[in-house]
Formats: structure tokens, C-alpha cells, sequence
């Protein structure tokens, strides 16, 4: 089935691009699963663990090159970096570093939605480490209050940096947090792209309906350091290895293989398509030119004509 | 045109583009039965509805998170802080998320924030602060503090309109002691415009929101008991603030008072004195000297808050020390 | 009794101040009687109703009344009013208004009992509607991770200023919070100085013994405006009405009579007592001289000296 | 005495204070198995155990607050941010009960938050940041910008001897690129007291932190390239800052500029700048300049950034216009 093979598509893209990107290995069925059943119109958050998010909202894989090497044609155009980009046309919102402060973002643009009655839905995502800070209280209370239509993801990958979950919070799930403000929390297993895709698929029709919020918890590990720099001394081999079984991307080539006729030769197919498509787009992000520090200054004040994009609208 | 108190008129001009454009709604503590801290919002909720006028969970960084998220997706968020002083709990979000957003990422975030600040009725040290300097020192936020009535709701407007992030800055010493004509139909002041308070020759007073009436009595003592005549400039908006119009009228005058109710030490009065220094120093017939409240908390009881705001006997002083040099 | 006499005698103190006082009021059962179930070692953070807290430590009146007159005798001498004071001697920390800033402060407390080992808890107060900013949920987080000896007593007094609790919080109690960071959460009858006494005692003891913190609600009805400029328009008459056949005064009084021999005589004797003490009080507040401006600043920066106070021990 | 690198300089110092005085404690996101982001906590745990060197949750204004309480209960709490832009998280906290307790209630508040700040390696708008002009304006707090590995273990010891809370500056760029000789025993460098890193007659420079080393390049150049002789004052605390030491350079040189990593509207070098041209306006030579950050973001961008941080080239442009002034 083509929408499937282009997840996993997808999903062996993640596998492949090289460097900083890794930052998401082993939650890339989570992210996936999540932005694939967003609708055209709903808007997210993603964090720095999501990009199989804006891969799976539509950016070219070349801007996201470019905005890694600090190009003009990254989202960003060089001034901000990695993951930290968006692209509004997509109803992507872009991140800051601090944790979770995209939540009332999130919540405010259902709060449009509600006030508009338009059937859209916004997407927020925050991991285990950062759900102990205020904002993601004070966002999901608000949701809970107003029944706002919004999906909160709790990316929990088990550590934040090198704290473990019981140093961050005292609870079994997070997902039991959601009683508390009104509304029903999941646990998901994250690295299984379809049910991940399945629960997400119901909470945000659920939130479309004027059900209210959902609190998605997908748990996953995470595979590698926080960051490059870190060998994640401080995780269990032991845990490493269990989770590598669980690999997101082996488990759907093995489903895709079982239940979509994967070939072969189609994966050949699929694994040589992406190679060349990111051979292309390194050219080509490579090929971006530098920013111009001439312009440095001219993004800090916003103009009436920006107000013309598909966010604002 | 008819004449209205400073509040009256800040009310009227939001209610006014509540009404012209349905993509502004209100959110805030109480703003909504009880129409607000300080009742600029009286009645609006039968007017407009729950979901424009919106009583907010206690939740800063709730309320002005959220008027981010709204405005990016079309609408044109006015958030009430029951008192300025709360702001600091949106501190992180307003730095953070709302000022940099345009820069990094080229998506706008036209919202508004009103803060009812200043002191002067023994509020105490949590409700009478100006923290407009924290915020100008900011990229990205714009800080908007109007002294008179028909400022207030032109500036208002304006702060609407404006595709960036506007801290709406009302002093609440105003509200009700200030009257003044205010025209009935919509008009727009300009943000990063100073008006003249008052013309003089001698000496130019720079200040903002209450203060320019603390100066204007100081000017009027001066001009009658010293035959020195004083120009007083109401920024009306510090961030942006006029640079031309404040060097204009130094040039004129050559010596030059910087006036604030904030706390002296990093107040906006040095970026305005270091930036006259900087471009007008050979203008300058004497050095510029700055009144402000003292590097202290707000304090409640009112001789001590008497001596903590400057008074126009502190701006007389100050004035007449100018003269003599 | 006598401790329960004193009790009631400070509840009528309560009762009978003028003015601002009243901001307490519905209230005083529930300040006084976990201010009562507190160790002599025991620090807190009451909050704007919690005169009943101050009193029970044993503020003298005289000095609150000095505090509200912004006089030099005030505990914070004339810099900040009304119940914006404490008496560190006393174990008590000045409130700000931002709420509930104090809360993790109140954790901090804890923390440094713990890491020294000693058996003193910290009370930290917070009302149902400062209930939704963040700063709860940091300092409830970190004090249910790290199993911090202290009390978490939430004021329900059903208004947040003109804000009803359906549009502050969706779960049914706020105590019901107390399971997502990990301890308990107990409701109460606030208006049962001795259900409270009962309660808070429990909770302050399990803390000592290192069992962890609680969460108390304890349920109460503002019975006036959230100021004296606030009539409670809002409030539907009928509350009012109900509320006040729980006023806290007249349950304690009735118990007094029926179980404690409170007789007449007694009560004549303390209401008497109570109006000289406060005549008296008033006389000797006024006798208080107004703060200097001239040491205006002495007190913004602190001298080593400074850290010679019960607190700093 | 040994040379060490500035974040040596401050990890000894830390174990220093940690073993002498068991009121002292660390507090932090992964500040124990991990030790910290940059490593200055690394085996502090297994010395001092998870109680006095605590990991706590994601949560800064848990993490300020509770060192805010336990320092009333009589502890010596050492906070550290993962990176100083994520302070803001904790704005609320400091500015309105850390910083006025003590003037409110008397309760003194001796904390002490360590902020690894700066830019220069592209780390973007939230891993790059100089904050200290926000905090320097809020009466109550003091804030610590240590230039050298000497300075930075005095100043540390003083900062947490200091009943007061101390913001605490640490240069990431400075970390591991900056090595000097720092005594082995315990010594208190006092919080106030400005140092001259460079003798000169002609120009004075007033800065600190990293900007220190850009300025005594810059004057290197301008000594050899054009036989003026610059000064170069580090503030190294700018909180309280240490007036009559640079007020004594102006006099001599009578001419200045004024520089800081930190973009130029409202921040810190405007009340210096403000000061000076008040209290030495006769002793003026030249208009002072500021050299600064321009306003914005920081970029993450190398070039950008370039553009954005002061450089070497931009402190002699300024210096060269003064000269010729
Ligand atoms: C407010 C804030 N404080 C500290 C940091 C530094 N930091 C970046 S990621 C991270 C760990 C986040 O853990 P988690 O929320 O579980 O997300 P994960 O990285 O595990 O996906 C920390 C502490 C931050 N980004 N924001
Ligand atoms: C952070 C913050 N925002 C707003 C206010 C203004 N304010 C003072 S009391 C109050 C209502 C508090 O309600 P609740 O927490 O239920 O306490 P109560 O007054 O009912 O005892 C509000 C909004 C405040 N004190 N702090
Ligand atoms: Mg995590
Ligand atoms: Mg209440």
C-alpha cells in the first residue's frame, strides 16, 4: 500500500542521514507516527528528537542540510540551528531550546481554533525530562479548562540528558497526569509506528470533535547520547541492547515485509531512492549560499506584509 | 471627541477594535464577569461572548503563551496582567518564545500585553513596579507607555495593529485622575514618536507616563520662580523610542534631565543618557543628569514610598542644579 | 482544654480584628488549626488569609496591627503591608504576593532538613487558584521525587478572586493532584478546626518520620470579597448563605460548650480579654513611629551579620 | 599556586568550599553522575553523595527556589543552569523573592547560581546569551563576571560567602581557552573591586567577562600600530560595580569606550556609559563610545555571529575614532 511504503520511506530516510540527525534515533516511529496522522490543516510543535515530523509534514530533506550547515536556504536561513526550524507553510511552528516552552504555543493556537470553531488540531510535543517544568502545567490546565482541541506528546525516551525518569518525576506513567487535568492520558508503545499512528489518529479526531485533549505518552529509548558529544556512559548496556530489538524501523520493514509484500526488490528500490535523494540534497543544500551579515539586523521586527503567511491566516 | 478619563479611553479604544476586527479577543485574570483588576473590561463579556472575553486560570505564562500560539495562527491577542508586576512570570516566555520568533524562524507573533504599572497609593513592593527597562533591553518586544488619555487609546490601537509582540505599559495613577479629550472614532498614534509636552528653551526633561506630570509641575515652578524656561518630551513609547525628536530638543536646550519612575541603576534613562552623550557631546552645556527612584524595592508605606518616587521637589532640585552649572 | 481553649481564644481574635483583617475570614478554622498541628521547629509560608497561622505562631497583635499602619514596629517596618510579613523567629517566611512563589521555597526548606537529617517539616500554603501556575508543579514535583518533608496546604476557598474553580481546574479535587507527583492527597472540611487539626497533624507527622509529603485541601468558602473593595457580586447569595451555617467561629464555639465546659462566664471572660488585648494593641501599634526615609536603602543588601537569625541556623 | 584553566579554576573551587563547609551544597540538571554539561561538577558525587551534589528534575525555578529556602535554613546552596539562557526560567523567582526578601522581611537569601554564558562557538539564540544586564537592573542582586582563573575561584568563594544572592558568570569560551597561574589555598577576590588588566595612558576600556581578552588585543594593536596607549579595566563584578576605579581611568585618559558581549539597547554599558558622562563630564575628551552587540538575537550561524559578536576589528575601529577625536 502506497501511504504506508511512503512511511517507511520515510523511516529509512531517518536511518540514514548522517551526523546531528541521529539525535532521534529510536524515536523516529514516534515521530512518524504522530505527523502522519496529523491532517493537512492541524498545526504542531515538534522538539528536537521530531525530525521525521517536518520529513513526514513535506520539508525538503535539502533545506533541513542547509539549515544544519547554517545556509540562507534553511528554514532558519542561519539564524538559528539544527532542529530549532519550521516551516510555517507545513503548520509547523519552530522550537526554542527551552523545555517545554512550545506548550502554550500549542495550546493557544487550539484556542484559535476553538474561539474560530474551525475543526483544526494543534499538536504539542515535550519530553519525560522537561514535563517537570511549569509550562507544561500550566498548558495542559488551561487545555483541560477550555476542553481545547490539543494533543499533548510526552516523547519519553527513559532519560533527560543523563537523569533517569525516577529523578525527574514520581508517577508510574506520565500519561496518568492527564486525569488531573481533566482529560485522558495513553501509554504507547513508540516503536510501533502503527500504533502509535492508530492511538495518535484517535486522540486528534477525538480533539476535532470537540472531545478535548489527549495526553500521548510514547515510550521509547533513547538510542545514543543527548547530543554527539555524549556516549551515554550512564544508560545500562543491557537496556541498549533490549531496545535495539525494538528498533522502530526494523520492526515496520519486518511488518512491511509480512503484511505489504515488501520485496526485496522494493526495498532495494526504496534504500537506492534515498540515498540519491540525499546525495541531491547535500548538492544542492551545499550550493545554498551563506547569509549575509549585511542583513543580519532585518528580522528582528516584524512587518505588516509578514503578517501574510498561512500561519496567520 | 469628548472628554474621557485615561482608563475610560483605554477601555473605549478596545472596545472599539474588539468590535472592527473579530480576530482580537481579551484574555486575563477576572477580565471577564468581573471585568477586570481595574474594570477596563466592564461589560465587554455580555458584549462579546466568553470565548473574546476569556477568564483565565491564575497562569501567566498560560495567558501569554497561549496569545502566541493565537496570533500566529490569525488572531490578535490582548492579554491583561491583573497588575504589571506579574509580567515577570511570563518573563521567560516573552524573551524567549514571543521576542525571538520573528528573527529565528519569520513568523510574526502580533500580540499585546496590558500592564497596568506604576506606583504612588502605597501598592507595595508587588504592585506599583515599571519593569518597562527590562523589556526594552529585549530584541524583539516593543514597549508602549502612554500618558494621556488620547495617547492611550491611539497607542492602543496601534499596539493591536503592529505585527510584533507590544507591552502595553497603563499607569494606574493615571486611570482615573487623568482627564482629556479623546476623538470617538478609531485613529492610530504611532509607536516610536515623542510628542512635547511642553515647549521651553533652557532645559529639555526626557520621561515617560506619569512622570511627564511631575515634570510639567517642575517646569511650571521653574518658569515662574526662576525665569528658566523647560521643555518637557513624553517619549510615549520606550522601545522604540525617538532618538531625533530627544536630540532635537537637546541640541535646542543643551542641557538635558532624564526623567523615570523606575529604579535608576540599568533603567532605560541611561541608555537614553549614553546615547545623548554619545551623539550629542558636543552639544551638551552640562552633563545629563538623571532622576529615577532609588536602587530599592517599591516600598508600601507612603512616606517612605513618598521619598522612593521621584517627586516634582526631586525634578526641581534637579533642574535648577542644570541651571546653575 | 487548655490548648483548645487557646485556641478558640485566638479564633475570636480573629473574628473581632477590623479592616483588612477580615480578608480571612471562612478561613480561620483552617489557618489556625495547621498552624496549631506544627512543631515548634516547624517553618511555613502562609499566605494572604493565613492570619490565623501568624497569630497561632504568636505574632503579637500589636505588631500586626503596626505592620498594617506601615509603622517601624511592623515586622517588615513599613517596606511591605498587610499580611506581606512574617517573623523568622517564629519560623515563619514573608509571603510575596506572586502566588504561590512561596511554595518552592517551602520545598527548599525541606530540602535542607533532609540533607542535614533533622525532623522538622516545612507547610507551604497556596490557594485553589494559584493551583494552576507552574510554580506549583515544580515544587510538588521535585518534593515527590525526592520524598521532601513537607506539607502542601491548598486553601479552597472556592474563588479565585472572581474566578469560580471550573475555570481554574477540571479534576473534581485538587488533592486528587497529590498522585501525580507521587504522595497524598487528603480533603478536608476546613471549616472543622479540629478535622484540620487532625489532618494536618497526620500529614506533619508522616512527614517527620520521613514518610513523604501530603497534600491537604482543605475546603472552605471566601465569605467576602477577595478584598475590601470587592463585594462578591459574583458569589450566588445562596453560598454565602449556606457557607455561614459553617462559619468556622460558631462550630468551634458549640464544640467548646459541649465538650469542653466552654461556660458563659469562660466565654464572656475571653471576649473580654480578647477586646482589651486588641484595645491595647491598637494603642501601643499607634505609639509605633513611621520608618525613617533616611535608611530608605539600608536594608536592600545584606551584612554577614545579617545570617545571625533563627532562620540561618 | 598552579596553572590551571578557568573551568578548573572554578571546579577547585567549588570542592574547596564543598569540603570546608558542610552547608555548602550543588544543585542542578545532571550536575552528578554526569557532572554537569561542562564537567566543572565531575566526580564531585561519588566524593560529597547525591545530597549535597543533588540532580534534580528539568526545573529551574524548583532549583532556584528550593536553594532560596534552604539557604534561609541556614545552607550555602550552589545552583547551576545547564546554560544561562535557561535562567529566565527561573526570572520570577529571582527578581521577586530572592532579590527583595531581605529588604522586605529582612531575611537575607544567600544563594548562589552559576551561569556557564557567552557565545562565540555558534550556539545559537538560547546557548549563547549574556544576561547579566537584565539581573544588574533589579536592586538586590549581584552579578559576577570573572575574566581569569584567578578571579574566577576568588570570586566564587566570595560569591558564596556573600549573604546575598549572587548571579555567577562563567565565560563558556573562557572554560578551556584561558589558563593562569591560581593559588592552591583558599582566598577571597572581593565582590566590587574592578582589576586593571592592562596599563595605558591615552583611551581607558571598560569591560568584562570574555571581552576582556578583545579588548587587550585591540589595544595591542593600537599600541604597536599606532603608539596610543590604552587601558583596559575588568569590571569583573557588574553588580555591584566598581565606580571610582573606572571614574580614576577616565580621569587619567579622559577618553573611553565602553564594551560588552551583550547587545547594545538597555544594556549594561549604558549605565556605565550614563555614569560616567554625570559624574567626569569635564574630565571628557571624546564622546564614549560603546561597542556591543548589535540588537538582536545571537545567531547561530558562524558568520552571523562573527557579525554579531564584538570582534578585535571592531574595538580598534572604535578605539581609532577616539584617538582621533
Ligand atoms: C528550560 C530548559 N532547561 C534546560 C535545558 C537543557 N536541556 C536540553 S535537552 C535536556 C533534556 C531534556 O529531556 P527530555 O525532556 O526528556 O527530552 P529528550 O532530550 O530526552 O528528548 C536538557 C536538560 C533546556 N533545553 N530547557
Ligand atoms: C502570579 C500572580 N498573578 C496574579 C495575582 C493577583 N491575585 C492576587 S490574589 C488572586 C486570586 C488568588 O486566588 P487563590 O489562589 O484561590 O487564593 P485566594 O485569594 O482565593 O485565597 C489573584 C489573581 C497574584 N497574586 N499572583
Ligand atoms: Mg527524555
Ligand atoms: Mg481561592
Amino acid at each position: 500500500t502506497r501511504a504506508i511504503e511512503e512511511r517507511g520511506h520515510i523511516l529509512y530516510k531517518q536511518g540514514k542521514i548522517p551526523g546531528s540527525f541521529y539525535t532521534g534515533r529510536g524515536n523516529e516511529g514516534a515521530a512518524v507516527g504522530v505527523a502522519s496522522a496529523m491532517g493537512p490543516d492541524d498545526v504542531g510543535t515538534p522538539l528536537h528528537r521530531d525530525m521525521g515530523v517536518h520529513v513526514t509534514r513535506g520539508v525538503e530533506p535539502w533545506r533541513i542540510l542547509a539549515q544544519y550547515m547554517g545556509r540562507e536556504d534553511g528554514p532558519t536561513r542561519g539564524r538559528d540551528g539544527n532542529v530549532h526550524m519550521a516551516d510555517a507553510r507545513l503548520g509547523m511552528i519552530a522550537m526554542v531550546s527551552h523545555l517545554p516552552a512550545m506548550l502554550p504555543v500549542a495550546v493557544g493556537c487550539a484556542l484559535a481554533f476553538r474561539i474560530r470553531e474551525e475543526k483544526r488540531v494543534a499538536v504539542g510535543w515535550f519530553g519525560e525530562g522537561s514535563a517537570a517544568r511549569g509550562d507544561a502545567h500550566e498548558a495542559m490546565n488551561l487545555a483541560g479548562v477550555r476542553q481545547l482541541p490539543v494533543v499533548f506528546v510526552c516523547g519519553n525516551n527513559q532519560w533527560a540528558y543523563s537523569t533517569p525518569t525516577h529523578l525527574g518525576y514520581a508517577v508510574e506513567h506520565l500519561a496518568d497526569r492527564a486525569a488531573a487535568y481533566g482529560f485522558e492520558g495513553v501509554v504507547v508503545d513508540g516503536t510501533d509506528v502503527l500504533a502509535v499512528y492508530r492511538e495518535a489518529k484517535a486522540a486528534i479526531e477525538k480533539a476535532r470533535e470537540g472531545g478535548g485533549p489527549t495526553l500521548l505518552e510514547l515510550k521509547t529509548l533513547r538510542m545514543e547520547g543527548h547530543a554527539v558529544h555524549d556516549d551515554a556512559f550512564y544508560v545500562p548496556k543491557e537496556l541498549f541492547e533490549e531496545w535495539a530489538k525494538r528498533d522502530p524501523i526494523e520492526r515496520f520493514r519486518t511488518w512491511l515485509r509480512e503484511n505489504a509484500e515488501l520485496t526485496d526488490e522494493e526495498e532495494d528500490g526504496i534504500s537506492g531512492r534515498v540515498k540519491k535523494l540525499l546525495n541531491d540534497a547535500l548538492a544542492q543544500a551545499d550550493e545554498s549560499p551563506q547569509p549575509d551579515p549585511a542583513t543580519l539586523l532585518d528580522g528582528v521586527w516584524a512587518t505588516p506584509e509578514d503578517l501574510d503567511t498561512p500561519h496567520h491566516k | 471627541m469628548a472628554e474621557k478619563t485615561y482608563l475610560q479611553a483605554i477601555s473605549d479604544g478596545l472596545r472599539q477594535e474588539l468590535r472592527r476586527d473579530e480576530r482580537v479577543f481579551v484574555i486575563g485574570e477576572d477580565v471577564g464577569v468581573y471585568g477586570g483588576a481595574f474594570k477596563v473590561t466592564l461589560g465587554f463579556q455580555e458584549e462579546f461572548g466568553p470565548w473574546r472575553i476569556i477568564d483565565s486560570p491564575l497562569a501567566e505564562t498560560a495567558i501569554v503563551g497561549a496569545c502566541t500560539g493565537a496570533a500566529m495562527m490569525g488572531m490578535r491577542p490582548v492579554a491583561e496582567m491583573q497588575f504589571a508586576d506579574f509580567i515577570s512570570c511570563a518573563w521567560d516566555h516573552l524573551v524567549t518564545v514571543a521576542a525571538k520568533q520573528r528573527f529565528r524562524a519569520g513568523t510574526p507573533v502580533p500580540i499585546v500585553v496590558r500592564l497596568p504599572s506604576g506606583g504612588g497609593f502605597s501598592g507595595g513592593p508587588f504592585h506599583s513596579q515599571n519593569p518597562e527597562s527590562s523589556f526594552a533591553h529585549i530584541p524583539g518586544l516593543k514597549c508602549v507607555c502612554p500618558a494621556t488619555p488620547e495617547d492611550a487609546k491611539g497607542l492602543l490601537v496601534a499596539a493591536i495593529e503592529d505585527p510584533n509582540p507590544v507591552l502595553f505599559f497603563e499607569h494606574k495613577h493615571l486611570y482615573r485622575r487623568i482627564k482629556g479629550e479623546v476623538p470617538d472614532e478609531r485613529y492610530v498614534t504611532p509607536i516610536g514618536k515623542a510628542r512635547t509636552h511642553r515647549e521651553g528653551e533652557d532645559i529639555s526633561v526626557i520621561t515617560w507616563g506619569a512622570m511627564v506630570y511631575t515634570a510639567d509641575e517642575a517646569a511650571k515652578q521653574l518658569e515662574e520662580a526662576d525665569d528658566v524656561s523647560v521643555e518637557v518630551i513624553d517619549l510615549r513609547t520606550v522601545m522604540p523610542w525617538d532618538k531625533e525628536a530627544v536630540l532635537a530638543s537637546v541640541r535646542k536646550c543643551s542641557k538635558v534631565l532624564v526623567l523615570h519612575e523606575d529604579t535608576r541603576t540599568g533603567g532605560f534613562g541611561g541608555e537614553i543618557a549614553a546615547t545623548i552623550g554619545e551623539e550629542a557631546f558636543e552639544d551638551l552645556d552640562a552633563p545629563i543628569k538623571r532622576v529615577c527612584a532609588p536602587d530599592c524595592p517599591v516600598p508600601f508605606s507612603p512616606i517612605l514610598e513618598k521619598a522612593y518616587i521621584p517627586q516634582v521637589d526631586d525634578v526641581v532640585k534637579g533642574l535648577r542644579e542644570l541651571a546653575a552649572y
